[in-house]
């Protein structure tokens, strides 16, 4: 059983509007020195088969990630 | 006959059968998990909801369900597809119509009435409709992000933009016109009772079709 | 000396003492984790039960009044309305969100229960001020938290109310109310019977989830570093939920359950041992049959875990095939977890050994009751007007009023829930009560909650009574006439002497008024010890209301409607700023509210509105007759001109409160007939609508509310203080 | 100005209900031999300041994770 670790970010250059506003929100908790905010996804897999990462990215191209707005990479967990 | 298909935490599919029985039309379900639309299918709506509780992105889970693949038959052959809310979310999910439904600019999500100025009344869906519409919106995820030279751009919030859509855009549809996604409801929208009959046409041009 | 397991369960020395009296032996560990729970206030009301008697619960038209899930009441052509509300404060206070999307899907259950499908939500809330970062957190987490769920779930949210108030600081409150629709001859009830017919468990896996006892459980049981087999704050699936109503209302309607019931507090434990108990019969549970998300699970979290999301059917071997393929079309998990025996017993096997065997009438009708100590308060001074300065620019203080969180546009909240969904929401949020029509029918329902807490803390009967009459005032502004009740009794410590006066007194004055215009208590929740040691909640009472139209298009809204309407006063109540939101506190001796003027008020706003006479109605509550006026100006879009009385101090004509009163729009042609209808109950009119200001003339003075200014001051503070 | 990658995942034996639906959702695709899915966040932060981890791990314990119910890590990225 391999351990998977697929990582869904906004696209550079697409408006990150959940990114934005927490941003705005670390900015009203008093945190200062913020110049970037991008929110994404953490998807853990635990995956049997030969072929673990390419399965997670055959997953990635079919369901998890949109290509219009979204890149993604997978790795392997140790 | 339409067709109106019900995924796992599709909602509206009640009112969108009302909406087309309202205008003197036929309606039946198509469930998710079948390979094929019911017998004598002409038109179809995808309605409203939370299919799959919204989960990883909305419309995305749903748009790879068995039904898709005949949804997508029957638009390639030129039948008449309305995506409402979560079936605009789930149309764009399926590439059956361009760009996509991101988190609106509130963060938030927004249940109220708004103005639709009808932008493109070439398409057998709007062919009825006046210059604007007064109908409800409510959703989460209602900001449609693509290009808008490329897209075929039928519905706009009037004066402001409440969810930050790319030009405003509030339905698009396919270059064909026969298939159209709005997050607005019309099926709301049938009823002087709750406040507003604009959405009437729509369905009484999807049934005449 | 460690304190013994069963006194951190919160169980007495009395109440330990008395279970093998009851079950012949001494309890094993699962028996007492599950007497304890099920022996909690939360499952027991034994500190309430007794004063809940006192609630008239009958009427012709209540098919199934308290003791079940939910009530319901006949509407006509064969159907009926479920209703109740519940508590989910204390869940709230630890996560906001989760915990106030749990409180919603969990009423949502309840009224699942009755085999009824979920046609409206509502709110109920307080939280300390909005000055306080943490009131402020846990009032926007929570509204997020019910939207989610009521959004995801397909249900609108029609409906609520919420008040900011120091008192609420450190116990927020957050009830939840929900309405469904059910055949009146297929309503279900959640009693076992019949020897051999099967329990089956559908929906979420079971998991270490729990707040209430069974965290108490863990914490005495586990070392420090078993932290990850800790009970979890319990996480909202609304899509679950979703697929829970969908697929049990297909069941319930193919006749599949012989009884049906949710899994609440106290979980599986508290569910099957009110099934056994309610049909006088035996269950005999496998605990390895139950679908767990965790393993290594013990038997008492396994009975005790609040895991949400569940449902216990009771199913005929001869059915259970077509049960388990519907569940499994849903996509929903399901599996037979028992029988019914007719021992009486509730038997419960873990990995082959018996680990419960006690009759399930022990858990349920021997626990304990108490009568609360009673010690009244003294009586309230009435406020003495010479100490409190008039304010000099009534204009000022009126935007400023209007302006209050308490006051303020509720716009904020109710657009982040779909109040639209089903399509049938006639009324939406923003005036008095929700309309909804009735799917299906020509009849719509009105829709409410209310309370008056400052009222109740200064003289708790008398508050009991305005409570009950403020939400009938509002179900009778739109024409409906009040049907039921459900009522959630939010109190501190009954312990307490002062306290278990104060819920006495409220639940004999909501008696009172409830009997005076002859509706039903028909279900209900009670939520104690809301305090912290610096604190105590207001006397809580909320009081949820439902009321029938029989014409769903002749409802009336609070919105003035046209040019030359007559504005008038209706009713005997005398403006008084005793607990008035211009006071801004407690302070005072409000009047008791009278039940034959209220009565009668009530009965003559519904015959008027039969008759189609009315143009707008909209009560006087919070802010009185200024804010009242101004919310009727701002829902239409035009404005008024009316002369108030004299007769008392400015400030009080304009923002005194009292009950007992409606400002309602007519057409000038229909005065006569209105008057004659009127009977006993004062109607003055006093003015007209026009104009794009309300304007009073009061004492030669003109007051003006400039409606562009007005709207800005009642639309922006919620937005802006949650910024 | 330095990268720092936060991770936030539902604690252990927290009900995951995302995690069960693209389960399901990956299942009617075919796939197979999948154990467990897993759905977190992942949060970039580009910040200025001298303690960019600490300054991230006080984000997370106010704001950009829920104690209760979720686990945070942070790293700085190269
Ligand atoms: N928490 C809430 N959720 C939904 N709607 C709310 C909430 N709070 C207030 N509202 C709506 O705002 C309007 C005004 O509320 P309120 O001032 O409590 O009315 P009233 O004084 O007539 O009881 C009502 O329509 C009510 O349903
Ligand atoms: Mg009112």
């Amino acid at each position: 059983m391999t351990r998977v670790v697929v990582t869904v970010m906004p696209r550079q250059g697409v408006l990150d509007p959940q990114g934005q506003a927490v941003r705005g929100a670390l900015g009203r908790l008093g945190f200062s020195g913020i110049h970037d905010v991008r929110l994404g996804r953490r998807i853990e897999l635990e995956l049997d088969g030969p072929d673990p990462l390419g399965t997670a990215r055959e997953m990635c191209e079919r369901l998890l990630a949109n290509a219009l707005i979204e890149d993604f990479t997978v790795a392997i967990e140790d | 006959m339409v067709a109106v298909v019900r995924f796992p935490g599709s909602l509206d599919h009640e009112s969108a059968v009302r909406a087309v029985r309202g205008v003197g039309g036929e309606a039946t379900y198509a469930w998710h998990a079948d390979p094929q639309l019911p017998d004598g299918t002409r038109a179809v709506i995808i309605p409203g909801g939370f299919s799959y509780g919204d989960h990883l992105r909305p419309g995305a889970i749903a748009s790879r369900s068995p039904i898709m693949d005949a949804v997508r038959r029957h638009a390639d052959a030129g039948g008449l597809v309305l995506g409402i809310c979560n079936g605009f979310q789930v149309l764009c999910e399926a590439g059956l119509l361009p760009g996509v439904l991101r988190t609106n600019a509130t963060t938030s999500f927004v249940c109220r009435q708004v103005e639709l100025e009808v932008l493109d009344h070439d398409t057998p869906f709007t062919r009825e409709l006046g210059a604007a519409i007064s109908v409800p919106i409510k959703n989460h995820d209602g900001a449609w992000f693509g290009d808008p030279h490329h897209a075929r751009i039928v519905f706009s919030y009037g004066p402001e933009n409440p969810l930050g859509s790319v030009a405003s855009a509030a339905g698009v549809a396919s270059a064909r016109g026969n298939v159209l996604g709005l997050m607005p409801h019309p099926e709301e929208a049938v009823d002087p009772l709750l406040g507003s009959t604009d959405g009437l046409g729509l369905f009484a041009a999807l049934v005449r079709a | 000396m460690t304190t013994p397991l069963y006194r951190q369960l919160g169980l007495t020395d009395g109440e330990f003492a008395h279970i093998p009296t009851l079950i012949g032996r001494a309890p094993t560990d699962a028996e007492l984790a599950m007497f304890s729970l099920m022996w909690s206030e939360h499952c027991s009301y034994k500190h309430s039960r007794r004063l809940l008697r006192r609630f008239p619960t009958e009427g012709p038209h209540v098919l199934q009044g308290p003791g079940e899930n939910a009530g319901a009441v006949d509407v006509g052509d064969g159907w009926a309305i479920a209703l109740k509300i519940e508590s989910h404060n204390h869940p709230s206070a630890v996560e906001p969100f989760e915990g106030a999307a749990t409180g919603v899907g969990g009423i949502v259950r309840d009224i699942l229960a009755l085999g009824a499908r979920p046609i409206a939500l509502l709110d109920s809330l307080r939280f300390g001020s909005l000055e306080s970062a943490r009131s402020r957190h846990l009032f926007t987490r929570a509204v997020a938290g019910i939207g989610h769920y009521g959004n995801c779930i397909g249900v609108p949210t029609v409906g609520g109310e919420v008040a900011f108030d120091d008192r609420y600081e450190d116990s927020c409150l957050v009830n939840a109310m929900c309405i469904g629709l059910v055949r009146a001859d297929g309503i279900l009830r959640a009693a076992a019977f019949g020897e051999g017919n099967l329990l089956v468990l559908i929906g979420n896996r079971t998991g270490r989830d729990g707040i209430g006892g069974a965290s108490i459980l863990a914490s005495a049981e586990l070392s420090s570093d078993d932290a990850d087999k800790r009970p979890s704050v319990q996480v909202s699936d609304p899509f679950t939920e979703r697929k829970l109503m969908d697929c049990c209302l297909e069941l319930a309607a193919d006749s599949a359950f012989l009884a049906l019931q949710d899994l609440g507090a106290a979980g599986l434990t508290s569910a099957a041992c009110e099934m056994a108990a309610k049909g006088g019969v035996g269950l005999e549970i496998d605990l390895d049959q139950i679908p767990l998300r965790e393993g290594g699970m013990a038997a008492a979290e396994i009975l005790v875990s609040e895991s949400q999301e569940r449902m216990l059917g009771l199913v005929a071997p001869e059915t259970l095939d077509h049960v388990l393929a519907t569940c499994s079309r849903w996509e929903l998990d399901a599996s037979v977890i028992g029988t019914v025996t007719t021992t009486g017993n509730f038997t419960a096997r873990h990995h082959g050994a018996i680990v419960v065997d006690i009759p399930a009438s022990a858990l349920t009708d021997d626990a304990p009751a108490y009568d609360v100590p009673r010690t009244p308060a003294s009586a309230p001074t009435p406020l003495e007007l010479d100490h409190i300065p008039a304010p000099d620019d009534l204009q000022a203080a009126w935007a400023e009023l209007l302006a209050r969180p308490n006051l303020a546009s509720k716009r904020w909240i109710y657009q982040q829930y779909d109040h639209l969904v089903g399509a049938n929401t006639i009324r939406r949020p923003g005036g008095d009560a929700a309309v909804v029509r009735i799917p299906g029918m020509k009849r719509a329902l009105a829709i409410t909650t209310d309370c008056a807490e400052r009222h109740c803390e200064l003289d708790p009967r008398g508050g009991g009574r305005a409570s009950v009459f403020e939400a009938a005032r509002n179900i009778a502004c739109t024409g409906a006439l009040p049907l039921a009740a459900s009522d959630c009794l939010n109190f501190a410590n009954p312990e307490k002497a002062s306290t278990g006066w104060r819920l006495a007194e409220v639940i004999e004055g909501m008696s009172e008024a409830l009997e005076a215009i002859a509706v039903p208590v028909v279900s209900g929740n009670v939520s104690l010890y809301n305090e912290s040691p610096e604190r105590a909640i207001y006397p809580t009472p909320v009081v949820g209301m439902i009321g029938l139209l029989d014409d769903a298009g002749s409802s009336v809204g609070h919105a003035l409607a046209s040019e030359g309407d007559l504005v008038i006063v209706l009713g005997g109540g005398i403006a008084r700023l005793d607990a008035s939101e211009w006071i801004g506190a407690a302070h005072g001796a409000p009047a008791l509210p009278n039940l034959d003027g209220e009565a009668a008020l009530i009965g003559f706003m519904v015959s008027a509105a039969r008759e189609g006479l009315w143009c707008s109605a909209h009560d006087i509550s919070g802010g009185g007759i200024a804010i009242t006026l101004a919310e009727s100006a701002l829902a239409g879009g035009i404005g008024c001109m009316v002369t108030l009385p004299e007769d008392r101090r400015p400030d009080e004509v304009l923002f005194g409160e009292s009950g007992e009163r409606i400002v309602a729009t007519c057409r000038p042609t229909a005065l006569a007939r209105l008057t004659a209808l009127a009977g006993d109950v004062p109607i003055t009119v006093i003015g007209s609508v026009g104009g794009d200001s309300v304007d009073v003339h009061l004492g030669g003075a003109t007051i003006r509310l400039d409606l562009e200014i007005a709207r800005v001051a009642y639309e922006a503070t919620l937005p802006e203080a949650v910024a």
